[in-house]
């Protein structure tokens, strides 16, 4: 058996993070999201669990929706999307997520495109799952510059979603609400503690001795190198190949 | 009609909605909007923007922008847009692709608001002196909601892929077209092809059609969203979205993109002139 | 699935969102939730009832309905329903249409209210404690304007033309009741067919598709809106309306017109049963 | 030429006052009105005026409508419908209207099937003519019973549309706001002004000696016959054949 590539992690870690959803969506141009989503599909199918949908916005294989651009915060609105991925340009310590840009707004200098639907989504998906490859105190910071969505609201304030997890490329984080602030699960292969708090803006809780992440087995790794491979290559063609030469090396 | 004349529906000051790049951008109105030379525009995206905005920014016909995001997707940030944020030559209004949706329909409704949930707490919301929170008065106090006003725009723009000669345009599933051409005191079209079916004659087509009630003037524009592509009929273009957005770095590589043949071939291919048969619908 | 097993999922006490008559009610539904027998039920009329309302009211399920009317079109009044709010036999909210439709946007978009014009001054409103009025924030002071909240039915029951195996539902233009499915927990629906496409697989029979996210149940049942028509498919049976109409006047008479055999056979045929693929209609 | 049919009368004086309008919506089961409407939109096809757009409720022939049965009243809120018909089963001297039932809510008796969308219509249709044909003080009341709907709105009360006209099978009134109250038009052919007043349950304002409502010229008589009947009968062959066989006679 090969090495697990880096993303691979990633694509396994999402499909735990993701076990119990029925219905998860994933943004368009998302394809490590999708391929962990389209993994606990898989999986659940062959355990002969109940089907977990994906919607992928923007696609035209996996859109179940048929009343536009607003179905997805309708159907979001009504409790029935379990999961959705979120990034953002900045993510701080209390899960504040900033998708406008740095420095001063208005004049934001970089300015990033804009906070899409995180305003809403972040409050009403009860499984929000912060994911960004990039781990560095540039994205990982004190406080955001701009708060697109707030991590936490207030007693009172209607909120039925929130986030549950951060991944990056370096470790996985869970989100604690009451405090607020993340708390270090694991890191991945190949990454220390030290490296991670040093590339991390924010304080965080951990463990003495935190735990590695845990790696795909090998059947889920044959699952994911085939038919999710196979599924994810209809959406994202060029992801699927690029995953593909580096796994066959 | 011919994309000229349409273009000179719109006026200095107007308000103009603007769909978002997958579900069809009239991008072959761009290039006659930016010599009709009508500025000062208010753009509206549903819910965001890309390749056309970016254009009319970089063209100068912008005073301000309401979006949940403007991006040339896979090929990046907007350019000119990017440089007109950072120096400040046009306002912004960042909004959440929800909101966006709740202004239009409150105008669809006839109604001054819409809620909607979220926000509380995002510096979007406080930005927003054109938003109200009220308390939920159906709860028992507290429970803090966002009130929408109702967005009215002038001029709603949009690519489909066919009309009838009636005027009745098909806008398939993407119903967010149709949800600006409600709100909206005039909606202009462009399309791939007119039929000689009355498209609310079948129910299976009627299904997906924006009745001519809606629709101020139709034009044909054969491939009139490229470089996007459009649904059920043709792909993005990324590379052309890709040159464009290397292109538009700077003021003098923008407007180079905008004078080459690439960007101005669909405003003067012969499919568009006023010279071919006459495709005005009935109303 | 068998329309008994489905009408089973009713129990006593839910809400309902039933179809108005031109819009694909499932007749076909009305005799096995009868037979059922889940009572105490509230109905909820998108935006008007007609035949099935009059017949559940009539076989003592309906505690209590909420509607912009009740009638049997031409043939006049619906006489169980009528009867019933002469004695105070069933609690009723009068509505106006835009009002239903209102709580079911609410719902649908996930708010907890939704504005509406008009009303004000109405013995509607007087009688309406659920409802609220707020002066309109947006506003310099006055403008009243009511607050309808979001209405959640427990099940809606309607009837279309077709459905594919994977349970996505062919609406057409008959959008209320993607509105209805959008607000509801759970959604049964009788269709005339099942089709082997995915009606989701072209652009233009996508949309006018409900996609299964929001169906629980799909069964086969032939001229299931009958006596009423199915737009697209068959005209209405006026005959049989007005033969009701004149039966149900009396409480005798409505028990004599269910027992016979032109009601009951949507339910008892074997058209119905899960062991026949070939449906027969009623007649 | 045969002699003037009384609904010919009725059908005329809906297209005169319906003139100017750009979009007319009509109930399902209005023949008159939509005929009346039909009659207008063929004088100005006619006459080269700007098209009349109508749409009938329910009608396959004659619905511009796909977005279900909210659209009418959203495109009503929009503005874009300039006319409707109300009836009722009540209609006071206030234009208050009833369509939910005589005697004390909720045990109505007789109880008429209910508002359906006269409480939102009436507010912002500009050009609301009341039509009902039976003019009798049990319909045309001093104060109705139920109020689906009110004539006038207080000051401050958002209210684009109104009453314009009450039209029965004896005469035409308009409505004046400020007052608020109707005022006799025209008496239809064959009715005096003792009679109207001994059949209406509310004062009116009138002229000494009213005038007679107007009788379609022969050019529109034939247009009527003709091709409006035509039309008609696609969507309410009954009625249309009825009124045939009457002006036939």
């Amino acid at each position: 058996m090969r090495e697990v590539h880096p993303r691979e992690i990633l694509i396994a870690t999402i499909a735990r993070l993701l076990d119990g959803v029925r219905h998860v969506a994933v943004g368009a141009s998302s394809p490590i999201p999708a391929a962990g989503a389209m993994l606990l599909r898989a999986q659940k199918k062959r355990a002969g669990a109940p089907p977990v949908r994906l919607s992928i916005l923007g696609s035209v294989e996996h859109n179940f929706f048929t009343n536009g651009s607003a179905e997805l915060f309708d159907c979001a609105g009504q409790g029935r999307i379990d999961a959705f991925f979120l990034g953002g340009g900045q993510i701080d310590g209390r899960g504040n997520i900033n998708l406008v840009g740095a420095g001063e707004y208005p004049g934001s200098t970089p300015r990033w495109p804009g906070s899409f639907g995180s305003a809403y989504l972040y409050f009403v998906v009860p499984r929000v799952i912060l994911f960004r490859e990039e781990h560095s105190s540039r994205v990982l910071v004190e406080t955001v510059d701009f708060t697109s969505a707030p991590g936490t609201s207030e007693d009172g304030v209607y909120r039925t979603g929130g986030p549950a997890a951060l991944l990056t490329g370096k470790a996985l984080f869970s989100f604690d609400k009451t405090r607020p602030g993340f708390t270090l699960e694991s890191l991945h292969p190949g990454h220390d503690l030290a490296e991670v708090k040093a590339a991390t803006g924010f304080g965080f809780a951990h463990a003495g001795s935190p735990k590695q992440t845990e790696a795909p087995d090998r059947a889920t790794l044959d699952l994911l190198r085939g038919q999710i491979m196979d599924e994810l290559s209809e959406t994202y063609p060029d992801f699927a190949s690029r995953l593909r030469s580096e796994t066959a090396a | 009609m011919d994309l000229r004349e349409m273009a000179r529906r719109v006026e200095p000051g107007m308000l103009l909605a603007l769909p978002v790049d997958y579900a069809g951008v009239s991008m072959a109105m761009t290039k006659p909007l930016i010599e009709h030379g009508a500025g000062d525009l208010r753009l509206f995206c549903v819910p965001t923007g890309g390749l056309q905005v970016d254009q009319l920014i970089g063209a100068g016909l912008v005073r301000s922008i309401e979006t949940s995001a403007v991006s040339l997707g896979e090929a990046g940030g907007a350019p000119r847009f990017n440089q007109a944020i950072r120096e400040g030559t046009i306002a912004i209004r960042d909004a959440t692709c929800p909101a966006i949706h709740a202004g239009l329909m409150a105008a669809q409704k006839g109604n001054p608001f819409q809620p909607m949930r979220g926000l509380i707490g995002s510096d979007i919301l406080r930005f927003r002196d054109d938003w109200r929170v009220i308390d939920n008065p159906f709860a028992d106090g507290g429970d803090p909601i966002v009130l929408i006003p109702a967005v009215k725009p002038d001029i709603a723009i949009f690519h489909a892929p066919m009309a009838d000669r009636h005027g009745n345009v098909w806008i398939g599933r993407r119903r967010e077209l149709a949800a600006m051409a409600y709100a909206s005191a005039q909606t202009l079209v462009t399309v791939e092809r007119i039929v000689d079916e009355n498209l609310l004659a079948s129910e299976m087509s009627a299904a997906g059609t924006l009745p001519s009630l809606y629709v101020t003037d139709v034009a044909l524009a054969p491939r009139g969203a490229w470089p996007y592509g459009l649904w059920g009929e043709y792909p993005t273009d990324t590379a052309e979205i890709l040159r464009y957005a290397k292109a538009a770095r700077t003021p003098e590589g923008f407007a180079e993109y905008m004078a080459s043949s690439g960007a101005s071939s669909m405003a003067s291919s012969p499919a568009t002139s006023p010279s071919r048969p006459a495709l005005e619908p009935a109303q």
